[in-house]
């Protein structure tokens, strides 16, 4: 089992516990939304979602406490690369004269 | 098959599921979970395309997409947000029930898990359904008559442009459940095989890597939600 | 000659080719090396077939006017020469037949990390491959390898949702090709053989694995928009209906540039096995060349739109891209100057594989060039969409990447076949490609400053000469092409047979007999050399050359 | 140009020269590139050729030597980049004094249209020393537009404009293509472009009959009911349309954008995208009513509007619903 350490690290109540807080998560940003923030609405909509997903990432597909870094590389290399594919597009359509 | 010098030897003694090319149990696995990862990295590629699209329509046509937002069922919306985070739990206990080898345990959480994701489709055949019978369906079919109320004010839409939304919603939201069935699929067959005891303690990287991928439907979902249900929901 | 093999390697042994003789043992093999032989036969069957398309091309190009063949015909013509020689051949062909048979063997792995998907991707360029000869009986389509919307979506009335689903089902055996190379990098290296002892070739894959991965989801996904758009008139690009056609090829690029690095890279990393070989050298800054080709692969993800520069994006993005399109031409001279300074105080022979890795070094350093040229924004406005454009991506595509593939398979054909290649014959086949591809290609160069566009089937009279000359190169292309296929297959049976290391090579895959026993190593080897410790073996002495 | 074996385009607009001077400069780097590495390849693989008895000397590399090998292409390169962009610059800058041409791309033809209403097909009449600056759209697919002789490609896109420049200097005939795929006849979608000594031009031009653009545009504009909304005497339901082109307008979700000619045509064809701060988006659409030709003429009135530049740069936007307020032309 000794190769398995990194999984064992949570009990099933942590998991219900981070289930239970992406529900609330859930709950906010719908909550959230139907309150006028202005710019922040969408911010805050995505930032949310931004929290719940790392939660996810984290705890229950297990990137923290992994034994090794290279599978947090690779999920950061794969939103880095998405970042820049929505970035470079933007660089274009957010300096045209017209739009 | 294996170098002897290994320690997992264990394992490997009532291990049928090593494989002629790897040295030990362990290598197998972890070649297994970095190969599950990056294909999840395809995965988000392959859904950022879209999302690319969805970015720029909706700077550009910011108005029609808040209508047609407007037009969609948050509660169902909600729901099946719900229900995905719920599934991500079984799933995430379905592995640890497998590494505790607790083989009826697994199989529970693994039924539970694809009736979840059932339940997620059901709602979205019903969201889907609405759709058809409201002509937000984009084609030669598609009506918007539509306006977004703003603090009181009346925006007319230009169709085109909320069809533009509704194009983006169907094929965003199909895609995912396109990958919701596929996923479906999957925890039925490992269900399967869970239930004639293919898992052990020592070798349940199946189990492990569709759990990824189903966490990855949901993360996926999770931004789906506010982006699509949720654009100036107040008023 | 260096290749006359040792007769005592003759006897009777077990190896991957002779291991199963039926059909099935091929077909349902999950053997890297057979793989990487399906891969072969198939990848020349789609370059041949390219090839006559491209024949076709030159001929109807013979004269200003369209005569060979309709207008319809012609364009189908070039659409089917660009897709197959893109998705079909360039972007699997190193790769996928000398990637598959080397990197395991080169990292001293039994197999890659996940031989059954390895066969997956297989079958699934092959189910591609059907899909579009089916595409192409059934009447073809016409929109260019590029796709462009509206054109594809609302203009063509060929089959362009079938090729299409090609080219998508062609991008997931390629995914799943860098996915497996990935993961067997990372994970099956023999012990002792750390990161930086790694081969180039291996670092070469890496890098294209990284971009297959990342860049081949969104072309995925943007071909089914293309299709579902033709099929249910969404208008997703479409601007009748809304949408932006730029957005097409925003995400159409941001694959399609980077697909260029997928085929170059692993060219390059022939490049450095040859260069590293044949002039007994360790590659002069191994580190530098290792890491540039990373540099490629990530910055290559950052200059798509430099295809775009007159389709209407902001003056603005076209700024930044062009500024980041630069960032790709260091780690691409540096690679050519390393690999200029490892010939310095070399023992250099000349054989084959050697002229291929001149040639390639040669062309690259042109079509590098005027790649510098294309993304300088003042320039690109006149030249792009001409035939300088064509010129300069042939110049990488067949200068670089084919003269890479042919280099490397004449190297590790003894590797692969258990046989010599016939010496002269292949020195004569190097000329001639590099000849007629140069007499092919470079006038095209002054044709496209001259304005003749590009996917012309008739132009003014006054560029005939030049397209003459260019045809008349092709024609010279072509033989040196069909020579290679000739005397390889007949070296099947009548060439000398190959002991383990011909060559004295350094590297893993020279260290098992040729042909490699199935599992390739009879044990794990355990690493404790440098790459290219030609210092540390002995010189074989081989041709005496110019002393005639 | 040699007609035999051209070398080289003709150079017949202020751009060419300058094209060509960055063209020279990139081949001569180029050129002294491509030569130092094939006598580098040509004399070590010579000098270093295997003979028995002769080891190689194992080099590790040098640090130095790469960072110098990076960093001076990298300079080298840089200087490509600012000379493009600032060539580039130019060639998206249309001068403000230009006259301006209307083109209409489609399957298989340029149509071309001058604002005395003078109207071409696969033919572009136009004088020297002139600022010509074409607006162009396409009824289809993508098209370019393309005079090497001008150093000019700027592709034509369906569903808006886009714009080039050029200054013909040199009189002849000279090849109009088509330079992005667009279908069938993509090869036949050529034309002539005829650049005239100006006295020549405006004979040609006096042999017309038509009505200028902006005329059409006037009369286009009375007959949809346009003149009932967006009044000149008071203010209407839609804004004044006065001195509005090339002004920044103030919209409803508190945008600014400048009324180009992007602006206008989207306003016609899909009024609700950017309601004008103050006014009801009461305007119904007109796409599919009026042809690619229509829009350019009614384009062509609204921008005759402003004619001459009024020159106010600290324009503002008023909001036009306080009718008290007198109002004057730069109602938005």
């Amino acid at each position: 089992m000794s190769e398995n350490a990194e999984h064992t690290s949570h009990s099933q109540g942590f998991y219900i516990a981070i289930g239970i807080g992406l529900l609330v998560g859930t709950a906010t940003t719908v909550g959230a939304a139907f309150v006028n923030l202005g710019p922040f609405n969408p911010i805050i909509a995505l930032l949310i979602a931004t929290i719940k997903a790392t939660l996810v990432v984290l705890f229950f597909m297990h990137v923290k406490g992994a034994s090794e870094k290279l599978t947090g590389a690779v999920v950061v290399s794969g939103f880095f690369f998405l970042a820049i594919l929505l970035t470079l597009s933007l660089a274009d359509y957010l300096t045209r004269s017209w739009r | 098959m294996h170098d002897s010098q290994t320690t997992t030897v264990e394992h490997e003694a009532h291990n049928p599921a090593l494989l002629h090319h790897f040295a030990d149990a362990q290598q197998q696995k972890n070649a297994a979970s970095l190969g599950m990862w990056l294909f999840l990295v395809t995965e988000i590629m392959f859904f950022g395309g879209m999302f690319c699209a969805y970015l720029v329509y909706r700077l550009a046509h910011f108005n029609a997409f808040a209508a047609g937002s407007q037009q969609l069922s948050i509660w169902m919306g909600a729901t099946n947000t719900a229900v995905l985070i719920v599934s991500s739990v079984t799933v995430v206990l379905a592995v640890k029930a497998a590494e505790a080898g607790k083989r009826k345990l697994l199989v529970g959480y693994l039924v539970v898990t694809v009736l979840l994701g059932m339940t997620f489709l059901t709602v979205k055949g019903f969201e889907y359904r609405e759709k058809f019978e409201k002509h937000h369906v984009p084609g030669p079919t598609f009506k918007f008559t539509d306006t977004f109320d703003d603090n009181g004010k009346q925006i007319p839409v230009n169709p085109k442009e909320a069809q533009l939304f509704f194009s983006l919603y169907f094929v965003m939201t199909g895609m995912h459940a396109l990958h919701m069935i596929i996923g479906c699929g999957l925890f039925s067959v490992l269900a399967v095989l869970a239930w004639k005891g293919h898992y052990t303690p020592g070798y349940f990287t199946p189990i492990e890597n569709a759990g990824l991928y189903w966490h990855l439907v949901d993360i996926i979902w999770i931004y789906l939600f506010p982006l699509l249900y949720l654009i100036s929901r107040h008023s | 000659m260096a290749s006359i093999g040792i007769p005592a390697n003759q006897a009777p042994k077990t190896n991957y080719l002779n291991n199963g003789h039926s059909l099935k043992s091929w077909l349902l093999t999950t053997d890297h090396k057979r793989i990487a032989l399906l891969y072969l036969i198939s990848v020349t069957v789609f370059f041949f077939l390219g090839g006559f398309f491209a024949m076709l091309i030159r001929l109807e190009l013979l004269t200003p006017q369209g005569d060979l063949m309709q207008a319809d015909t012609y364009n189908k013509v070039f659409t089917m020469h660009g897709m197959i020689m893109v998705f079909f051949f360039l972007i699997p062909v190193v790769p996928a037949v000398l990637g598959n048979f080397l990197v395991p063997l080169m990292i001293g792995a039994k197999d890659l990390a996940f031989p059954r998907i390895n066969l997956l991707s297989w079958y699934l360029y092959i189910t591609a491959g059907v899909l579009f000869l089916h595409c192409m009986l059934t009447g073809g389509v016409d929109t260019g390898w590029t796709f462009y919307t509206p054109y594809s979506t609302a203009g063509s009335n060929t089959n362009v949702v079938e090729a299409g689903i090609s080219v998508f089902i062609a991008g997931f055996s390629s995914i799943f090709t860098g996915l497996n190379f990935i993961v067997t990098i990372h994970r099956m290296r023999a012990p002792g053989l750390t990161w930086d002892r790694l081969p180039l070739f291996i670092w070469a894959n890496y890098a294209t694995s990284l971009i297959m991965i990342l860049g081949t989801p969104v072309i995925a996904i943007t071909v089914v928009l293309v299709a579902v758009e033709r099929l249910f008139h969404l208008g997703i690009f479409d601007p009748r209906l809304g949408g932006d056609p730029l957005l097409f090829q925003h995400l159409f690029w941001f694959y399609s540039h980077p697909a260029v690095y997928i085929m170059i890279l692993p060219s390059m990393g022939v490049v450095s096995e040859l260069v590293a070989c044949f002039a007994r050298k360790r590659i002069f800054g191994y580190k530098f060349v290792a890491l540039s080709s990373i540099a490629i692969a990530v910055f290559g993800f950052l200059v798509w739109a430099h295809h775009m520069f007159v389709a209407g994006i902001s003056l603005y993005a076209a700024m930044i891209f062009s500024f980041l399109s630069f960032s790709v031409g260091v780690p691409s001279a540096v690679k050519v100057f390393n690999w200029t300074a490892t010939l310095y105080k070399g023992s250099i022979s000349y054989a084959t594989p050697m002229l291929y890795a001149f040639g390639f070094i040669g062309l690259f350093t042109i079509g590098g060039l005027t790649g510098l040229m294309l993304a300088t924004i003042g320039i690109d406005v006149h030249v792009t969409d001409t035939y300088f454009v064509v010129a300069h991506f042939h110049y990488v595509m067949v200068g670089g990447v084919l003269m890479g593939y042919l280099g490397g398979l004449h190297f590790w054909w003894p590797k692969i076949s258990g046989r010599m290649y016939p010496e002269g014959w292949a020195k004569l086949s190097a000329l001639l490609v590099f000849v007629g591809f140069n007499l092919t290609f470079f006038p095209q160069f002054i044709l496209g400053y001259v304005g003749m566009p590009r996917r012309y089937w008739q132009y003014p009279p006054e560029f005939q000469v030049l397209n003459v000359l260019s045809t008349a190169g092709a024609s010279v292309l072509a033989v040196g092409y069909l020579l290679p296929m000739i005397y390889l297959f007949w070296s099947l049976r009548y060439g000398p047979i190959a002991d383990a290391n011909p060559w004295n090579a350094a590297g893993l895959e020279w260290k098992t007999t040729s042909p490699p026993p199935t599992f390739n190593f009879d044990e794990t080897p355990v690493v404790t050399w440098e790459a290219y410790n030609y210092d540390e073996i002995p010189q074989k002495e081989l041709e005496a050359p110019v002393a005639r | 140009m040699s007609k035999f074996l051209p070398l080289w385009p003709d150079q017949a607009s202020t751009m060419a020269s300058q094209v060509d001077a960055l063209y020279i400069y990139l081949l001569l780097v180029s050129g002294v590139m491509t030569a130092l590495i094939f006598v580098a390849v040509t004399v070590l693989a010579i000098k270093y050729r295997r003979v028995p008895g002769r080891e190689a000397q194992q080099i590790e590399g040098s640090t130095l030597l790469e960072i110098t090998w990076s960093i001076i292409p990298l300079f080298v390169m840089m200087t490509f980049f600012v000379w493009g962009a600032v060539i580039y610059f130019e060639e998206r800058t249309p001068p403000a004094d230009s006259t301006e041409v209307y083109v209409v791309a489609k399957q298989w033809m340029w149509k071309i249209e001058h604002m005395e209403g003078q109207r071409e097909i696969n033919e572009l009449h136009v004088p020297t020393g002139q600022n010509i600056k074409l607006i162009m759209t396409s009824q289809d697919v993508i098209h370019s537009f393309f005079v090497p002789a001008f150093r000019i490609k700027q592709d034509v896109l369906p569903g808006r404009y886009t714009t080039a420049w050029f200054n013909a200097t040199k009189p002849g005939r000279y090849h109009l293509f088509c330079a992005e795929y667009c279908g069938t006849q993509h090869s036949g979608m050529g034309g002539d472009i005829i650049v005239m000594e100006p006295q020549d031009y405006a004979r040609w031009m006096a042999g017309g009959t038509s009505a200028p653009l902006q005329e059409t545009g006037k009369q286009l504009f009375s007959q949809f009911g346009c003149a009932t909304c967006h009044r000149f005497d008071v203010q209407g339901r839609g804004p004044n349309l006065t001195g509005v082109y090339n002004k920044p307008v103030l919209l409803e979700d508190g945008r600014t954008v400048i009324a180009d000619e992007n602006y206008v045509r989207e306003s016609i064809l899909n009024p609700t995208a950017k309601i004008v701060n103050g006014f009801k988006p009461v305007m119904p659409t007109f796409q599919g009513m009026v042809s690619e030709e229509q829009l350019n003429a009614l384009v062509a009135y609204v921008k005759s509007l402003s004619q001459p530049p009024t020159g106010t740069a600290g324009l503002q936007n008023q909001p036009a619903t306080s009718p008290a307020q007198p109002q004057n032309m730069q109602v938005q």
